[in-house]
């Protein structure tokens, strides 16, 4: 029984993670491609989230609505490589990240001034009645989320792997001035890198927004994110994956077994604490390589 | 100005059997070499050859898997670069590495900080000691400062200044540790005829005015075999020469490995 | 063009390294300060008081102690705001628990307090840099926000751990009013900020920078890179510390944790950012502008009557906010402090360009 | 001996000689500073006492050594305190400093180390060290050399070295037993003792050591102190060549009489910066100086913003209208006054204030003509900068503008004790105290420009005006005649062009001949920027003086010069009808400027003769071939075509048609 429930636990937290996961990816493809380390992506999974329920309040069919908020994506993603990432070009990368804040600013605004600040109930038709599994309590809803996750890495790997834009995606985030000088001009670079995070952010916006309903707290979710990276490293996609499923498991064990001893609520800062822990053992991340100053 | 007016002395530094890897790659192999008091000693070689890398081990920033150093005749263990500094190594490097939001003079006094000793309470107050401390090593930068011809542009941001400048700059820094040892990466690397000329200068009268034993790397074979009182050579990592300019200059080995090489 | 420096030649080391080697810009400073400590308390009413004035200066010397640890040695912290908490609940516990302790003492060890903590979290630093450096600050945030609601000892056990300090009293005078209350955040500010001018314009600061600009540098010309480090997150944690303290006791006099959340920790990066990374004048001018940003456009909300919604315009506001950072991050990256330096170049030139 | 008449602020009648005036300042204003020097980033500072010590340390250092009355100690190097100490040390002992041109080269300075019997040598660095050893073996008299910047010098061997501070301490050394030796040979010196010997610039011919007495200089110093009201708050900076006469009378002898600071500035490039953190009161500059600088102010301000190109131009405007008028007292309107006032806050002061002008009582210019525009330039600004006329032979001074009657033509009315006279043939003759002993070793030349009466033959052509004031027109020797008896006044026509800021250098003849041609220098900075603005490209100075477009500009200005001569009867007949301009800059270091940037005629004319046998044939083109020496020593062969061509001339009547 007792094992049976720490496993209960254990696949709860895995599954959660691979919703921490899914925004972390956002972070992830942002910081390869262009090097901005986008604390807007927890504003634009809310801003993706609120405009598709909005849309659907509006009483537009599901796949209307969810293509309305794509593109609704893609306008905010081009608008901000526009207006904010080419005046910054060659900024050092901490003056990038005070823009994304400022973004981060405009943005939940913007969602809000236009959308309202209403709590929606997003109801995406997925079950949620737990599933046994070998006597363990699953939901059904955590799977077939993990599902979407999983289908979501699997065509941004596709993506990556065997499209033209995909490849040359890569030689950026590989060398920007290599890239640069075979030609690719990184301008496109960074709207098509903005509008695939914006893409992905509607995905991790529509999942959490179902789970806790589309509201300003889902800005918060990006917070949680964080950790996953510093886990997994900043720019490698499976760190992205593998880091969410430790955060979102050992923070859930954490919270059942050690929380009792504390008071409870260390779920705001355990995988902070975590990941910090684990960088003090391994500072490049679980898939960062190591690196040697060059003097 | 010869090197025989000078007065070489003994072994300063001895560098025995060194061998440095990054993870399988092998930077150094078994390199062995004696530097000996006020003389000027060169380091050539191909690019790659391990030269930044032995510059590196000397002065701390990586540590050899094999070999040991010995400084002054005490042998070292593996040592910080800022341990190192405090026994009196200085260095540049061949990118130039100064602060780039400091002005020079805030620069040069940065290469003195080893020297200043009170506590930073008593620079917060500035009272008394910190400030007294404080203007006299105003006062010894300034003698860098006028040693090296800078002193139109003490108070400009370095990163304002022409490359060379900044190679001096740089120069002015590591002088201003009072080092004993000076490892110069390269610095004439990217100079004009005339700049060129000027560090040279520079160098040999830091040589000469303060004693100072200097270990350079460059490229420039004219400059290597003017100045210098013995010169070792690398090839892929291994030291393939070693002994006065003429002696190099002869060495078969060398010849196929470098000058034959063109570059 | 008002700087007439012709005439004016240092002959000692002493005079050239003054803090404000010109004097015109020595006699505004000393107009500036007369200013502040005899006319505003006599002439501004509480409102500007309580309201304007002590928050900007309480903020400054926040930003200040951010500015210490971002702007001069380069690590970037998100977690200011809990730094200012552990002041905050450090001096009311040593006011309430060793009443007998003068209340600048409370002050002084709620700041040792604070930059002991800051050195705790500041540890990291010698491993991680850059963002991963930042987000692992973020775990100060949390954690301290959580510890200080968690365990009730640190709130003697209020209700939702809000601490209520006594009423300050400094040799047996008490302060009451608002200019009491200013006079001596202004007191406390102006002092250190002294300090830390005189320590970035050290030896101190110096190896800051330096292992902002260049550390492997630094570390070869013999800088010690984790105590630099630490003695800027100590110092910094020292200056939020003590602000956390003054925020409790001189401004809000009722305060909980979440006074001090993150976004109080971005308010105070927004001010270094927009203030000018690195400058001590830059966290004075990031601060006055973030204070007074949000009161100007409520005012401007006002202009238009009541022809906007209240909710409406709180949105407005975070829009305008983020615009300003994101437009002035692209006009002048180096902040306020920047302009103003520009300003003063041009008028000391005047009338060529440069 | 004469009875002086003792005025206020000036010395007593004892202290005749500079080491006397040393003490007197050491004793009653010891601690004023009396020289200073930036040096280490700060200003280092010598008070009258310490300057005192100082010098007294060198004097027994000196004559431990064996230096001695009547010996000659030379001085090379840029203004440093040291140096200026190494000239009252020498005069205390009785010897004669001689300061030598800092930037000549080791063959000039082997001639007058020669010529002046050098027994010491007191040099500022290892490059004049070096200059020095190269030639000593041609100057047996030359015993010593004494650096004062021990830097490189380590491993200098020879025996006849040694260093300022050894000899200063070795001088502290010998005096513990000599008691009160300094007192004495202070007290041994007298007025009629020769206090310098400076060598002229050598226009013609090799220099020659004008020999002056401390009499000479002091009696023409203290005439400066007490016209000008100058007193020992004043502040002057020391940029010129030691060796010039001006800089001696400026930063030496006056400091000396008035008790005033001079300053020494870092370095060559820095003089800008230290002439604005110094602010002296006080200022000498020869005309090109002040036309750099003008030239500094137009070209920054070309950069400004467009209000603020505007407003200073408003404001140059209106300065130029009212300010002289300001200065000289003269009346201006109230409307005026106040817009004036308006222009100091926000162009004038300012302007002065970043050249360094803020506190300037009293600015000087002498040595050649200064452009009228420039003059006028920095009198509109309110500063008041004076002419004065006078040469190393008369110490100096000869004639001065007095205040409120200040025009850029005249070089003003004779100086206090000095009588002027207009010879028969036009030559400017004086009489005073402060002319020179003798030229040394050249009785023949003495006797030949000093008379029997003690009259000193200028050697300058000039008349006085019909206000009394002095008018130079040309070296009287220069002035010649055209083939049809013209008068043809080379160096007048010269400075007319000189005035326009494209010209830099020009050389006319034209005498004995049909008509008046000329060699131009283009000024290399202002016409690369007018080139710039219109787009012109051009690689260097060759290439830029052979465009037809400069041609043209340089075509403008000579017509306008033109046109100015027409105006004057005497000398309508000498316009100029053709020039060129020529390949290469006129330069020192190839022997056709004297060190002052004088043009050396003769020499000019021989080098090129080629081109001027071509400016008076009708060919249009002409090539020049010359071996030019290189910075690292090496000389090469240099060919160049260069193209000739016509300017108009104007008839009297013509420019009354057109005016």
């Amino acid at each position: 029984m007792e094992l049976i429930f720490f496993f209960e636990v254990l696949v709860g937290g895995l599954l959660a993670g691979i919703m921490y996961s899914l925004v972390a990816l956002g972070f992830v493809l942002i910081y390869k491609a262009s090097g901005v380390f986008n604390f807007a992506q927890g504003a634009m999974v809310f801003f993706a989230a609120l405009a598709f329920v909005s849309f659907q309040s509006w009483g537009w069919p599901f796949p209307l609505a969810l293509l309305a908020a794509l593109a609704t994506m893609i306008v905010v993603a081009l608008a901000t490589e526009r207006v904010v990432l080419r005046k910054l070009v060659n900024q050092p990368p901490i003056t990038l990240f005070m823009a994304t804040i400022g973004l981060t600013f405009v943005l939940e605004g913007l969602a809000q001034l236009i959308f309202g600040t209403d709590v929606h109930r997003l109801e995406l038709g997925i079950p949620d009645d737990p599933l046994e599994i070998q006597g363990m309590l699953i939901s059904t809803f955590d799977l077939i989320a993990a599902g979407v996750a999983a289908l979501l890495v699997v065509a941004l790997g596709v993506f990556f792997q065997y499209t033209r834009v995909g490849r040359a995606l890569r030689a950026v985030a590989d060398d920007h001035q290599a890239a640069l000088s075979i030609g690719i001009p990184l301008q496109h670079i960074w709207a098509i890198v903005w509008a695939v995070a914006g893409f992905v952010a509607l995905v991790a916006g529509l999942l959490w927004g179902a789970r806790l309903g589309v509201q300003f707290a889902l800005t918060l979710v990006a917070l949680k994110a964080l950790p996953v990276l510093i886990l997994g490293g900043f720019t490698s996609v499976p760190g992205a994956i593998v880091g969410g499923l430790i955060i979102g498991a050992s923070e859930k064990l954490a919270e059942v077994y050690v929380g009792p001893f504390v008071g409870g609520g260390i779920e705001n800062w355990f995988a902070y604490v975590l990941a910090l822990g684990f960088l003090l053992v391994r500072p490049e991340g679980l898939f960062g390589e190591r690196h040697i100053d060059r003097v | 100005m010869t090197a025989t007016s000078r007065n070489i002395g003994s072994t300063l530094l001895d560098v025995r059997n060194i061998t440095l890897r990054f993870g399988g790659v092998k930077a150094l192999t078994d390199i062995s070499l004696a530097v000996r008091e006020h003389e000027i000693c060169s380091i050539i070689g191909p690019n790659g050859a391990g030269k930044s890398s032995m510059l590196n081990v000397i002065n701390g920033v990586y540590h050899p898997q094999e070999g040991q150093i010995t400084y002054r005749g005490v042998p070292r263990r593996r040592m910080k670069a800022h341990e190192a500094a405090r026994q009196g190594i200085a260095r540049t490097f061949q990118n130039i590495a100064l602060f780039k939001g400091m002005s020079v003079l805030d620069n040069l006094m940065t290469g003195r900080n080893l020297m200043m000793k009170t506590s930073f309470i008593q620079q917060a107050l500035r009272w008394g000691a910190a400030e007294r401390e404080e203007l006299e090593h105003r006062e010894k930068v300034e003698r860098i400062i006028d040693f090296l011809e800078i002193q139109s542009v003490r108070k400009t941001p370095v990163g304002r200044l022409p490359y060379g400048l900044q190679k001096r700059v740089e120069l002015g820094r590591a002088l201003a540790a009072e080092p004993s040892l000076l490892l110069l990466d390269e610095p004439m690397a990217g100079m004009n005829l005339e700049e060129k000329e000027d560090m040279c200068r520079f160098v040999l009268d830091v040589n000469d005015e303060f004693g100072t034993t200097i270990v350079l790397i460059e490229h420039d074979m004219g400059v290597v075999m003017d100045i210098s009182d013995h010169v070792v050579v690398l090839d892929y990592g291994k030291k393939i020469g070693d002994g006065a300019p003429g002696e190099v200059r002869n060495n078969p080995e060398v010849i196929a490995a470098y000058l034959g090489t063109s570059h | 063009m008002i700087y007439r420096e012709s005439g004016q030649f240092k002959t000692s080391y002493r005079a050239d390294q003054a803090i404000f080697p010109i004097p015109q810009d020595r006699y505004a400073l000393f107009a500036l300060l007369a200013f502040a400590f005899i006319a505003v308390p006599l002439g501004a009413n509480d409102y500007w008081l309580g309201s304007i004035l002590i928050p900007f200066l309480i903020l400054s010397l926040a930003a200040l102690g951010l500015n210490i640890l971002t702007g001069y040695c380069g690590q970037l912290s998100l977690g200011s705001a809990a730094f200012m908490a552990v002041g905050a609940y450090a001096a009311y516990n040593f006011q309430l628990r060793l009443p007998e302790l003068p209340l600048l003492l409370d002050f002084l060890l709620a700041g040792l307090v604070a930059a002991a903590v800051g050195i705790v979290f500041g540890v990291p630093s010698l491993r991680i840099k850059g963002f991963y450096l930042a987000v692992a600050t973020l775990a100060a945030q949390f954690f301290i926000e959580w510890a200080l609601t968690k365990f009730g000892w640190f709130s003697n056990h209020s209700a939702s751990g809000v601490i209520s300090p006594q009423p300050m009293t400094i040799l047996g005078y008490t302060l009451t009013t608002q200019a009491d209350k200013y006079l001596l955040v202004l007191g406390i500010v102006s002092v250190l900020a002294l300090l830390a001018k005189n320590l970035v314009r050290s030896a101190t600061g110096r190896a800051w920078m330096a292992v902002r600009d260049m550390d492997v540098a630094a570390e070869v010309i013999g800088i010690r890179i984790l105590h630099t480090k630490l003695l800027a997150f100590a110092v910094s944690s020292f200056y939020c510390g003590v602000a956390g303290a003054l925020w409790a006791f001189a401004y809000l006099g009722t305060v909980d944790a979440q006074a001090f959340d993150l976004n109080r920790s971005f308010q105070i990066l927004f001010m270094v950012i927009i203030g000018g990374v690195g400058s001590i004048l830059g966290s004075f001018l990031g601060a006055a502008f973030i204070v007074l940003l949000p009161i100007l456009l409520n005012l401007l909300g006002h202009l238009f009557g009541g022809a906007v919604r209240q909710d409406v315009l709180s949105n407005l506001e975070l829009i305008t906010f983020g615009a300003l950072i994101i437009f002035f991050l692209i006009v002048e990256p180096h902040g306020l402090a920047r302009l103003w330096q520009i300003t003063k170049e041009k008028l000391r030139l005047w009338p060529f360009p440069h | 001996m004469k009875a002086t008449v003792q005025t206020a602020g000036g010395p007593p009648a004892g202290a005749d000689t500079f080491p006397k005036l040393l003490l007197m300042h050491a004793r009653e204003r010891p601690g004023r500073p009396a020289i200073r020097e930036k040096d280490l980033g700060i200003w280092q500072e010598w008070s009258w006492e310490q300057m005192a010590a100082q010098v007294r340390a060198l004097a027994c250092g000196l004559a431990a050594m064996g230096f001695g009355r009547g010996d000659k100690l030379a001085i090379v190097g840029d203004n440093r305190p040291r140096l200026y100490w190494a000239m009252a040390a020498a005069q205390t002992l009785g010897g004669v400093p001689v300061p030598l041109y800092q930037d000549a080269v080791a063959e000039e300075m082997a001639y007058v180390l020669a010529d002046a019997d050098i027994r010491f040598a007191v040099v500022e660095d290892q490059e004049q060290v070096d200059k020095l050893l190269e030639v000593k073996d041609r100057c047996p008299q030359l015993e010593w050399i004494i650096y004062e910047d021990p830097r490189g010098m380590r491993h200098y061997r020879q025996p006849c070295l040694r260093a300022y501070a050894q000899v200063q301490s070795d001088g502290r050394q010998f005096e513990i037993g000599q008691h009160e030796f300094f007192e004495r040979a202070v007290a041994r010196t007298r007025a009629d003792d020769i206090s310098v010997m400076l060598y002229t610039s050598g226009t013609t011919g090799k220099p020659k050591g004008v020999v002056l007495t401390h009499e000479a200089f002091i009696v023409t110093a203290r005439a400066g102190v007490e016209r000008e009201g100058l007193d020992d708050r004043d502040e002057v900076l020391a940029y010129l060549p030691m060796a010039w006469v001006g800089d001696h009378l400026f930063s030496y002898a006056q400091s000396y009489v008035a008790g005033f600071c001079v300053s020494c500035p870092e370095g060559a490039s820095t003089v800008m910066t230290d002439m604005r953190e110094i602010g002296p009161s006080y200022f000498f500059a020869p005309p090109r100086v002040f036309e750099n600088l003008l030239t500094q102010v137009m070209i920054r301000m070309e950069d400004a913003g467009a209000f603020k190109r505007r407003l200073f131009h408003y404001f140059m405007e209106l300065a130029r209208r009212v300010g002289t008028a300001i200065l000289d007292g003269r009346p201006v309107s109230t409307g005026e006054r106040l817009q004036y006032a308006l222009g100091r806050v926000l162009v004038y002061g300012p302007l002065k204030n970043v050249l360094g002008f803020s506190r300037i009582k009293l600015a000087y210019t002498a040595g050649e003509a200064i452009g009228p525009e420039i003059f006028d330039f920095f009198r509109a600004l309110g500063i008041n900068v004076k002419q004065f006329y006078g040469s190393t032979e008369t110490a100096a001074t000869i004639c001065v503008q007095p205040n409120g009657q200040v025009r850029a033509d005249t070089v003003g009315v004779p100086a206090a004790g000095v009588e002027v006279r207009i010879a028969d043939s036009g030559e400017v003759l004086v009489r005073s105290k402060g002319t020179f002993h003798s030229y040394y070793k050249r009785p023949d030349d003495t006797a030949e420009a000093k008379d029997a009466e003690g009259w000193l033959h200028t050697g300058d052509a000039g008349y006085f005006d019909d206000e009394g004031h002095l008018r130079i027109i040309d070296r009287a020797k220069d002035v010649g005649k055209l083939a049809d008896g013209t008068l043809f006044a080379p160096k007048f026509i010269e400075n007319k062009l000189k005035f326009f800021p494209f010209i830099k250098e020009a050389v006319t003849f034209g005498d004995q001949r049909e008509y008046v041609a000329a060699f131009i220098n283009i000024d290399l900075e202002a016409v690369g920027n007018w080139a710039e603005k219109r787009g012109l490209a051009y690689s260097g100075y060759t290439d830029l003086a052979a465009q037809d477009v400069v041609y043209t500009l340089v075509r403008e200005c000579i017509e306008k010069v033109n046109a100015d001569l027409a105006a004057d009867s005497r000398l309508s007949g000498s316009q100029i009808k053709r020039f060129l301009v020529l390949h290469k800059e006129l330069d020192a270091d190839d022997g056709e400027l004297t060190r002052t940037r004088k043009v050396r005629r003769r020499f000019i004319a021989e080098r090129y003769a080629t081109l001027i046998e071509a400016l008076y044939s009708a060919r249009a083109q002409a090539s020049f071939e010359s071996e030019v020496r290189f910075e690292d020593g090496r000389s090469g062969l240099l060919r160049a075509d260069l193209k000739l061509r016509e300017a108009e001339r104007f008839g009297v009547h013509e420019l009354r048609k057109a005016s």
